[in-house]
């Protein structure tokens, strides 16, 4: 069922980016949202839960995140943090994925599993959604085709309408008016929640604690490296730390089975290293301390999304 | 008007290639053409009118008229392919030299008590602001009193004219919308002289030479 | 119906009303009767409204509109008094929960020119899986239609509302949020009589047919 899931019969969204002249471009006119992407991401992996292609999404997913940063003022920060919800989610997905597996006992564990459910179980929903939407579309095409009889009444019948009764003043009036003209808030649509959410947690920070962890101790588990995690999103952000950390080869990975135990080694000995050098992807001090947002609700300013 | 909207491609393609199926090929030919162009017209249209649109020869618009006619009276149908038919509740009627639909005078009653039922003698709350601010902005669209309200005021426009308290007054000469205004009446219900004695709104409003500013970008 | 207009207190002007002769006995009976009534509506109109007007039995008003639709389709006319005939250009159809004629879309191109404002414009494709999204999971809070597409949602809903589409119909109770639906206009626009008869999702989501559970639980 997840196979056929993912075959994105007759509607492969294109992959949104092209590398070009070596710099990242985004089409635009194809582009309509993360899930969007992501969907076009597994589509072109053909995706399966079990398969090692998850791990290549998610690096694609991170190579995308860092073309965002490296193509500047192209992207707002609102895109690329609404991108780092979904990457958080697929790291999820790639931690819960090495993770021992029948060791589900361990709640963290659960969360991780639940998570990667959650987000293929939204991928479909959303999936489902495009299809309908477009065929809500065609109908409303075909039906536009049709004019409803829309017209002025006889004045027979017009004329038979009760007199109005009107009291009202110009000074009436014009307090209605004065209320129509004025210019609207966004509609507050929903009470702020923002305080029951975690608070963001630094990517930097977490690299910095467990690169020290690393360098004092010399090799470690993921398992130990984040059994002090109080939430999901530090397991979240120490695994994204660690993907920096790997890329500039302070550390070394090795898994020996899928699922298997990830051991992670320190390997740059005793040469300088710092959590500072790898923080400009996440950590935005000047324009945002958020680095996971937690919730779609953080996201603020205008619509994001790509018309058509 | 909506950063979320494009141009149907109809309308271009309505105007820049009128062609479409030749209507005499489509199923109920000619009168069926008529019949569904009649439906919509305010104003009664004209043979003339019809025989451009239908883009058919003016006779053959005036025959299917007369065959309509007919058909609607309950009198035709000895043709091949249709027999005598019931009188319609319609009627199809030729006045100031052009054609119209009305309802058949013998129903006059039982349409009138439609009409009237649910029908009040007062202005409902949304049809009062759609009036403000149709009378502190006009001329004006109705895609932008829509804007300024923030909802659909489609039927509450068409209540607003019905009522004889707004008209069309004027049509965007770039959008070719339909531009609403006040009417006599309504200076008259309001007692006041014209539209410039409306009380000026409070100065916290941002002023309405602005409103543009505000309307055209935040809505 | 219309929301624009309040009830008159007590509906004295219906009940005053002279009765008027029994439509049944008119020439055309109870079907021209409908047909008038239908010539001036606004916006679909219900059997039981019509046989309100009629003063009929409702049954009586069901039968007379299936035997019009038939008759504008060009299938009936095989009683004594009326023979087959012509398909028209009018369509008789019950859509967002009552009957309204419209024009056949053979005709589109022909009519189009004789609206005056137009079709409104065509949807974007955000704008369209956000209404999809509302439509399916109605009454919902913006959030979580913004948790299902992966964007925020705001300026497309605002855009909806305007259009007319949806509107906001309640209000979380434990939340406070807004919760939007469709309106009756989307039905129509649509061409179908109730939300229920959507087209199904369940084929696109294989064994995920249960969405509530997950969907509740925002990440």
């Amino acid at each position: 069922m997840a196979q056929d899931a993912y075959d994105d019969g007759g509607a492969p969204a294109a992959l949104p980016g092209t590398e070009k002249a070596g710099r990242f471009e985004v089409r635009l006119e194809n582009f309509n949202g993360p899930f969007d992407l992501l969907l076009s991401l597994i589509s072109k992996h053909e995706l399966n839960i079990t398969e090692i292609a998850l791990a290549k999404v998610t690096d694609e997913f991170i190579g995308y995140i860092r073309a965002f940063s490296a193509a500047g003022d192209s992207f707002s920060l609102d895109e690329a943090s609404e991108f780092l919800v979904i990457a958080a989610t697929l790291l999820d997905l790639k931690a819960a994925r090495l993770l021992p597996s029948g060791e589900v006992e361990d709640e963290e564990d659960i969360a991780l599993l639940e998570a990667r459910d959650l987000l293929f179980a939204r991928l479909l929903q959303y999936k489902a959604f495009k299809e309908i939407a477009r065929q809500l579309g065609t109908r409303l095409a075909e039906e536009a085709a049709r004019f409803p009889r829309q017209v002025a009444l006889e004045p027979q019948f017009a004329a038979m309408m009760p007199e109005l009764t009107w009291r009202m003043s110009p000074s009436d009036f014009a307090a209605v008016a004065a209320k129509a003209l004025e210019p609207r808030e966004p509609a507050p649509t929903e009470v702020g929640i923002g305080h029951l959410h975690a608070p963001a947690v630094s990517v930097r920070e977490q690299a910095d604690i467990i690169g020290r962890r690393l360098q004092e101790q010399g090799v470690l588990s993921f398992r130990q490296l984040t059994d002090d995690a109080d939430s999901l999103l530090v397991v979240v952000a120490r695994f994204l730390a660690l993907l920096e950390m790997f890329r500039d080869m302070v550390i070394t990975m090795d898994q020996a089975a899928p699922l298997g135990e990830l051991t992670v080694r320190w390997s740059a000995g005793e040469r300088e290293w710092s959590a500072v050098s790898i923080s400009e992807e996440y950590d935005r001090d000047d324009q945002d301390q958020a680095v996971l947002p937690v919730a779609e609700e953080d996201a603020e300013g205008g619509d994001r999304e790509r018309a058509h | 008007m909506s950063e979320h909207t494009e141009k149907p491609p109809g309308d271009a393609a309505a105007a820049e290639e009128p062609q479409g199926p030749d209507v005499d090929s489509l199923p109920g030919g000619v009168p069926a053409a008529v019949e569904a162009v009649l439906l919509v017209v305010e104003e009664p249209v004209t043979d003339l009118e019809l025989a451009t649109a239908l883009q058919v020869p003016v006779d053959k618009v005036r025959e299917a008229l007369a065959e309509l006619k007919d058909e609607y009276d309950g009198y035709t149908g000895q043709g091949p392919d249709t027999g005598p038919t019931r009188r319609r509740g319609i009627e199809l009627r030729n006045v100031a030299g052009g054609w119209r639909f009305y309802t058949r005078s013998e129903f006059a009653a039982v349409v009138g008590r439609f009409v009237l039922d649910g029908q009040s003698a007062r202005l409902s709350q949304a049809a009062l602001e759609t009036l403000a601010v149709i009378a502190y902005r006009q001329p004006v669209a109705r895609s932008r009193v829509s804007a300024i309200r923030g909802v659909n005021v489609d039927s509450v426009v068409r209540t607003l004219v019905q009522r004889g308290l707004i008209s069309d007054v004027a049509t965007d000469p770039e959008t070719g919308a339909v531009l609403y205004g006040t009417t006599p009446l309504f200076l008259e219900r309001l007692g006041i002289g014209t539209v410039a004695d409306l009380p000026k709104l409070s100065p916290h409003l941002p002023g309405l030479e602005n409103l543009q500013d505000f309307d055209d970008t935040t809505y």
